[in-house]
């Protein structure tokens, strides 16, 4: 017979003010196998501890239900107090009267009963519950981070810091991301590479980083603390320690191609220095682009290389990394230009989309910062800005807000203000979304300081007639139609999760929202974890962001990975699942319902993962054998709680 | 006057979202009647059809399962494969006669104390009128 | 005591019976049945087979031995739950089925007697209907010593001579049945004798099936009890229970415990049909499971029948009325398979 | 038109060469002229191949024993084993092969076409024959079936004797097959839920009345799913004992059977019953209607079964038993599956 003791809390007069505590504790004595039920008026004060503990020892108590307040108040307290005296934790289970019986009715004689039901079930389970020990395993204490824009490079600065190795891995040449793109940063208007390279070269310096540029994640395998990756070097073709940047190479080099940091407004050659501030500070071979590569017939550029930095004989290298905690910091892409046709973007050569404005309006840029119209290179008299282009649109496009575009617009009106005095600046809007600090202001600034005219309402159509670009929309505050002969139209297109994110996440087996982002653990409470344990989300990859969020999010990405790190073992719950193998028939259905990964087939048998399941049980409900059951919450236990709360 | 029929109602809450929710109710001391013997499970996607048959055989005049909202659940999609799972349930409880407001299922969120309530008030009057569920109840 | 039945007073003869509780076949969804009679008038026998046979009547697929409790007041109580000894008669059973009762009689009586069976049996009167033209293609009574219009069992034997029924009661409980229809009856004339006799005598020629010389077989299946053979007959077994629990022979059961309510205990103990063709019925607590395969049941259910029966009641327990051959779903025929076993090269 | 001597010639041609271990095929039972299983082993055992509108057993349920046995053997013979299919019993094992419970090299599939007719009804017919005893029913000639009494030969449409299963058949040829005989024009069916309408359009009261009386008929004689394909669990919900144990299953285990359900058999318990057996068949059962044919009382299996056929087609555009890569019903979910019953 099962020795099960039973605690009623009165919670003062919480539950004794309506639930007849001493009553419930003469009928639950009662109850087979429950070796004795006592109330007392604060279980979770100390003497209502010691009440159990106490219990615990002199009867010799297999097990213990607490009949009080919700379980996410005090669970933990009553299995802490019954491990104390020498009593499984898990084998101590929460009864809850008070937010689900005394505080939710007034009529004595009724809640009393349901009360002595709700205890009643909770001593069914408690009497098959197993002791169990938390699941522990050991920790590698290196972190990897993906992407190396402004997200990635702040999680691994601010983990290499807090002294954990760190491998940064970055899909193409150099770090920086769109950041390094961008010309001034709102609302403060300070020039972003010149905030962005100090960082860079931290990072790229810092003795706990391992850079790995042009490299991809190919492979993820294992769990939190111990994954293991394999990573796909690329190679540049060039050493980064004999490239003195010399430029003799790109001169003699017969390939050009569009300039993927200009965002194609100039052109750069096969072999090329992604930007002037690049991290790895070198030149790389772009063997997509040079057609002489495989077999080596051009040449030229190894034959004018002075310090014979080129090696056109590097293969792809694979990688293999163990480490405890990933971050994905994998950033986000502008919005297709084929999708935007109807503002012309991709047929008009005036009509540039917002980092392609960045970049003219940047210093390094394609006209030194100079703003020009890409058809005729003259300045630009009237220029329209349309926000929302793609975002906030459900029918056609994106059903979301892309965030930044609101304060970007505003500051490249700003600076077209700036650079063009006597010009006019449009700006078609849906709604203006200026919350952040000193956002407002800056959104101010611009119509006041610079005259922007704002115009609420959407765009139609962007065609172009003779040098001038169309523009027809409608101002919905006035109601009028209006039409504007622009020289240069500007797209805030929406941004959209980066290329290569989604199959990237399917390796690292990380759910996708329905935009395609990255998916949090929780909206609300575990904004920057992933539904995987033991990764993390930054940046835009999750959603769009702006700088400063991006950061926070990143820091925040690194201190949860630390959380990880700095263990020596991982502790995980042990109300896991567990396979039940003669009743299994090898179906893989629970394998396919299980949004963990924690259940695999072997030898046509399932096998759980304790360390990656997380106990939800939709597998238990899936197979239609019973082959699999969540320890502490089976079949059986529900069963039998079922059975108990009917009375019977 | 016989005494007013008080049905017997089972309601598996997820731990997360509904069991949370519950919880608010009491929190807001909001109030409803007390036919409902909650069972906490940890995801409405646990929720065996077995269980739902199983307290029908023994003697529920209602069963309710509940849990988080679409996108909500702590698991991800374990409220989803429960959506499937339960609509093929009741469809097939339907089918062989049980009056439909027997079962029910429920989307109540950790903020939704005063759902919760509505929930259950909903749930004791439409089946007060129904009587005892003697159909798939065991009389042995 | 012989007597004549017109068909047309057949349902006055019901009606007069009121003290008892009346069974008769009836066709519910294409499929025949005993059931309860509430209107006698409707009341044919006309019929050739029904699915389930009258053991159901007296030997219920579900019996419950005694009621326990256990609560505060009382502490723990059993109260014996015997059936009541209402007055029962079963028309138009086959004689088939009355023989098959002979044989379940041997099984539930002797030294122990089965009181749940025995209320029931002796209960019961059985009126039974001789086959003229053998109710289904698998009829094979004749050769398990039986016949198209056995007495054995029954009470009463009715044949039917077209618009009437040749009344034939041998028993007390069967006369007594008749004493209660008083005016319905006629006495038969001689040539209603003759004509009775005659239907009695042609009908054993009708019979399609025959299981022949089947001496022997009881000492040929002890000597197979590990052959092959069985894997390869019992290939198309589906191990359900038709063939079992539609005998009218067989009489295995189970027993069972069914909790109404844990706390306070309330609930019956209740014996219910098993079959040896459930891979569960032999599987004992450990896990071992004498009989895991089908091969040996099928070997168990045509050794019960044709040689261990034979061994403890010098009776082959099978009275040949064919519903395990009609009814099995996919095609297993009994005498097929002892005409096997009797052919078999041992 | 299948033509039987095809069939015979290549499961000669299979046995002869070793290429399966045995076939499993359908033989004609002399004395009632009905179909039965037959296990084919030597190449002359091919002649006894009958094909006919009696042919209705599913003979994907024999795998399942086959596996069992194989599992047991020490040295088991690898090779697989032939099977004869109908476009049903394909999908039956579709299934099989979507739950790995069979895997494609194990089998062998010889696919018929039931063409433009099915298998035949043994009630219906009998009620057709009105008492006469068929000795030998044929397809053909067209869409009818040439049944043969001791009076002689007579010419019934199909149409009138098929069993209901294929009056709303959704594959009259295998889906999966490796050698596949007969017509392969898919025949279209006006309404494959037709049956189940009826029923649905009962109010509560009425369809509880319809469904208390064909269960209480029910003598839990398991037949509906000793017969069926898909119900290969080592242990049933029904099942009072704990089975998949074996000699070293400990005790805590053995604990852990659940009695759901009372081996006795009264209403409530038979429904329950019958309830877990049609949700553990949703998105499984693929309507072979064998459960249906096998009942000795003549409950209608198929309108529990056929229901959730019908709510996994409209509820969440899932066809049963075509694609053997497909996530099972319950294992996947679509975003927009319904949820107007959620409130």
């Amino acid at each position: 017979m099962k020795k099960t003791g039973v605690f009623i809390c009165h919670c003062g007069i919480n539950i004794a003010g309506t639930v007849d505590v001493k009553k419930v504790a003469r009928e639950l004595s009662q109850q087979p196998g429950v070796a004795l039920a006592e109330d007392y008026v604060y279980m979770c004060s100390d003497p209502g501890q010691n009440l159990i503990a106490q219990a615990i020892k002199d009867k010799g108590l297999d097990s213990v239900v607490v009949a009080c307040c919700s379980p996410t108040l005090h669970e933990t307290t009553f299995r802490n107090a019954s491990q104390r005296a020498g009593l499984n934790a898990f084998r101590c289970e929460i009864a809850n009267i008070r937010e689900q019986c005394s505080w939710v009715h007034k009529d004595m004689s009724k809640a009393t009963p349901k009360a002595a039901q709700i205890i009643k079930s909770t001593v069914k389970r408690v009497q098959k519950n197993e002791e169990l020990e938390p699941i522990s395993v050991p920790v590698t204490r290196r972190a990897m981070v993906i992407g190396g824009g402004i997200a990635g490079i702040q999680a691994s600065l601010d983990l290499a810091n807090s002294g954990y190795e760190v491998i940064l891995v970055e899909k193409s040449p150099s770090l920086g991301g769109h950041m390094i793109q961008l010309s001034e940063t709102f609302p403060t208007l300070d020039c972003s590479q010149c905030i962005l390279t100090p960082k860079m070269v931290e990072a790229s310096k810092h003795p706990k980083i391992k850079l790995m540029t042009y490299s991809e994640v190919q492979d993820v395998t294992g769990y939190v603390g111990n994954f293991k990756v394999k990573i796909l070097k690329k190679p540049t073709y060039v050493d980064p320690a004999k490239c003195n940047l010399c430029d003799e190479c790109s001169k003699v080099c017969p390939i050009v191609v569009p300039n993927e940091f200009d965002l194609g407004l100039t052109g750069r050659r096969a072999i090329y220095l992604p930007f002037p501030q690049a991290i790895p500070a070198s030149y790389c071979l772009d063997d997509k682009n040079c057609p002489s590569l495989f077999p080596v017939a051009c040449g030229k550029c190894y034959h004018v290389c002075k310090p014979k930095a080129i090696n056109y004989d590097l293969k792809p290298e694979i990688i293999e990394e163990e480490v405890g905690a990933i971050i994905v910091a994998t950033g986000y892409d502008l919005y297709d230009k084929e999708k935007m046709a109807e503002y012309g973007l991709g047929r008009y050569p005036d009509v540039l989309d917002g980092l392609q404005f960045e970049r003219m309006c940047s210093a390094s840029g394609p006209t030194q910062g100079k703003i020009l119209r890409p058809s005729d290179q003259q300045e630009p008299q009237e220029v329209v800005f349309i926000q929302c282009s793609g975002s906030r649109d459900p029918e056609l496009h994106c059903a979301y807000c892309s965030k930044i575009c609101c304060m970007y617009t505003a500051k490249q009106a700003m600076l077209y203000k700036h650079h063009v005095h006597d010009g006019q600046a449009y700006i078609f809007y849906i709604d203006i979304r200026s919350g952040g600090k000193n956002y407002e202001e800056f959104v101010q600034r611009a119509v006041e300081e610079d005259g922007v005219l704002y115009l609420r309402g959407k765009v139609s159509k962007v065609f172009q007639e003779g040098d001038k670009l169309k523009v027809w929309g409608a101002d919905t505050l006035s109601g009028k139609k209006i039409e504007i002969d622009a020289d240069m139209v500007v797209l805030a297109m929406a941004m959209r999760p980066a290329q290569g994110a989604q199959e990237l996440a399917k390796k690292l087996k990380l759910a996708l929202d329905k935009d395609g982002f990255l998916a949090e653990a929780h909206p609300k409470l575990r904004p920057v974890e992933s539904v995987t344990a033991g990764m993390f989300l930054a940046g835009a990859a999750q959603a769009p962001k702006d700088i400063p969020e991006a950061v926070a999010q990143a820091s925040g990405a690194a201190c949860k990975a630390i959380t990880i790190l700095s263990q020596d073992r991982l502790y995980h719950s042990p109300t896991v699942a567990k396979a039940v193998k003669n009743l299994c028939t090898g179906c893989g259905m629970c394998v396919a319902v299980c949004p963990y990964d924690a259940i695999a087939l072997k030898d046509g048998k399932v096998e759980v993962n304790e360390v990656l399941c997380e106990g939800c049980g939709t597998c238990q409900a899936t197979c239609l054998r019973a082959a699999i059951q969540v320890k502490n919450l089976t079949q059986h236990q529900l069963h039998e709680m079922i059975l108990a709360s009917l009375g019977g | 006057m016989t005494e007013e029929f008080e049905p017997k109602i089972i309601a598996f809450l997820c731990k997360w979202c509904s069991s949370a929710g519950s919880d608010l109710a009491g929190v807001s001391r909001m109030e409803y009647p007390p036919n409902v013997v909650p069972i906490q499970v940890m995801c409405s996607g646990s929720i065996s059809p077995l269980y739902i048959f199983s307290a029908f055989n023994r003697g529920a005049d209602g069963v309710l399962v509940s849990g988080c909202h679409p996108g909500d659940c702590h698991y991800i999609k374990g409220n989803l494969y429960a959506r499937r799972r339960l609509a093929l349930v009741k469809k097939l409880l339907e089918h062989l006669g049980l009056e439909p407001q027997r079962f029910r299922m429920s989307w109540v969120s950790a903020a939704e104390g005063q759902k919760y309530t509505q929930v259950i008030k909903d749930l004791v009057r439409d089946l007060k009128p129904l009587g005892p569920q003697t159909k798939l109840r065991r009389n042995v | 005591m012989d007597k004549i039945l017109p068909k047309k007073d057949f349902p006055l003869w019901l009606k007069n019976l009121s003290a008892y509780a009346l069974y008769a076949p009836r066709l519910v969804d294409e499929a025949w049945s005993y059931e309860f009679v509430t209107d006698p008038a409707r009341v044919s026998l006309d019929y050739p087979l029904t699915v389930v046979p009258a053991k159901k009547i007296i030997f219920p697929q579900r019996e419950s031995y005694f009621e326990f409790s256990q609560d505060d007041a009382n502490g723990y109580r059993l109260a014996e739950t015997l059936p009541e000894e209402n007055p029962v008669v079963i028309f138009g059973v086959r004689p088939c089925e009355g023989r098959a009762l002979t044989l379940t009689d041997k099984v539930f009586g002797g030294e122990f007697e089965d009181l749940y069976y025995w209320k029931r049996r002796r209960a019961v009167t059985l009126v039974g209907l001789a086959c003229g033209t053998p109710p289904s293609p698998n009829c094979f009574c004749l050769s398990v010593d039986g016949s198209p219009h056995s007495r054995e069992g029954l009470d009463i034997l009715l044949t039917d001579l077209g618009d009437k029924y040749y009344v034939e009661a041998f028993t007390s409980k069967g006369e007594d049945l008749l004493a209660k229809g008083g005016a319905v009856f006629a006495v038969p004339l001689p040539e209603d004798k003759k004509a009775a006799d005659k239907i009695q005598a042609d009908s054993e020629n009708k019979l399609a099936r025959r299981l022949e010389n089947i001496k022997d077989v009881p000492l040929k299946l002890k000597g197979m009890f590990d052959s092959s053979f069985w894997d390869e007959e019992s290939l198309s077994c589906i191990r359900c229970g038709i063939c079992t629990y539609l005998c009218p022979t067989c009489h295995c059961f189970d027993i069972n415990d069914e909790v109404e309510s844990a706390t306070p205990l309330r609930g019956r103990r209740v014996r219910t049909w098993d079959t040896c063709q459930f891979p569960d019925f032999t599987m004992h607590s450990s896990g071992h499971n004498p009989r895991p395969e089908k091969s040996s049941r099928l070997r168990q259910r045509i050794n019960h029948k044709f040689q261990y029966f034979q061994e403890v009641w010098q009776n082959w327990q099978c009275t040949g009325c064919g519903r395990c051959i009609t009814l099995c779903p996919v095609g297993i025929d009994i005498v097929k398979v002892v005409e096997k076993v009797r052919d078999h090269a041992s | 038109m299948v033509k039987l001597e095809d069939l015979k010639e290549e499961a000669r041609r299979l046995l002869k060469e070793g290429k399966v271990k045995y076939i499993i095929a359908y033989e004609r039972n002399p004395l009632d002229g009905r179909a039965v299983p037959a296990f084919l082993r030597k190449p002359e055992d091919a002649d006894r191949i009958a094909w006919d509108p009696t042919c209705v057993h599913n003979l994907v349920r024999f795998l399942v024993d086959e596996k069992r046995r194989k599992a047991k053997e020490k040295n088991p013979d690898t090779r697989p084993v032939g099977v004869v299919v109908k476009g049903c019993d394909s999908r039956a094992l579709v299934i099989l092969l979507q739950e790995k419970f069979i895997e494609r090299k194990d089998v062998h599939i010889l696919g018929l076409s039931c063409e433009k007719t099915g298998v035949a009804d043994e009630r219906k017919l009998a009620k057709r024959l009105k008492g006469k005893k068929a000795v030998r029913v044929e397809f053909g000639p067209e869409d009818n079936f040439t049944v043969t009494t001791q009076d002689g030969a007579v010419t019934v449409p199909a149409a009138e004797v098929l069993a209901g299963r294929c009056l709303e058949c959704i594959a009259n040829f295998p889906v999966v097959s490796d050698l596949l005989l007969g017509e392969k024009t898919k025949r279209t069916v006006a309404n494959a839920f037709a049956s189940v309408e009826p029923l649905e359009s009962l109010p509560p009261e009425e369809k509880w009345k319809f469904w208390q009386e064909q269960f209480r008929k029910c003598i839990r004689c398991y037949a509906c799913r000793s017969v069926c394909p898909m119900c290969y669990c080592d242990e049933c919900v029904a099942d009072t004992i704990n089975f998949a144990v074996t000699a070293d299953t400990p005790a805590e285990e053995k604990a852990q059977k659940i009695k759901w359900v009372e081996k006795s058999p009264l209403d409530s318990e038979n429904i329950f019953y019958h309830l877990v057996r049609a949700i553990h068949l949703a998105g499984r059962c693929i309507d072979c209607g064998e459960c249906e044919r096998a009942c000795p009382v003549n409950i209608p299996l198929r309108q529990l079964n056929k229901k959730m056929e019908k709510e996994a087609k409209v509820l969440f555009g899932y066809e049963v038993g075509f694609d053997p890569d497909k996530p099972a019903l319950i294992s996947c979910f679509r975003d927009e599956d319904p949820q107007d019953f959620i409130r």
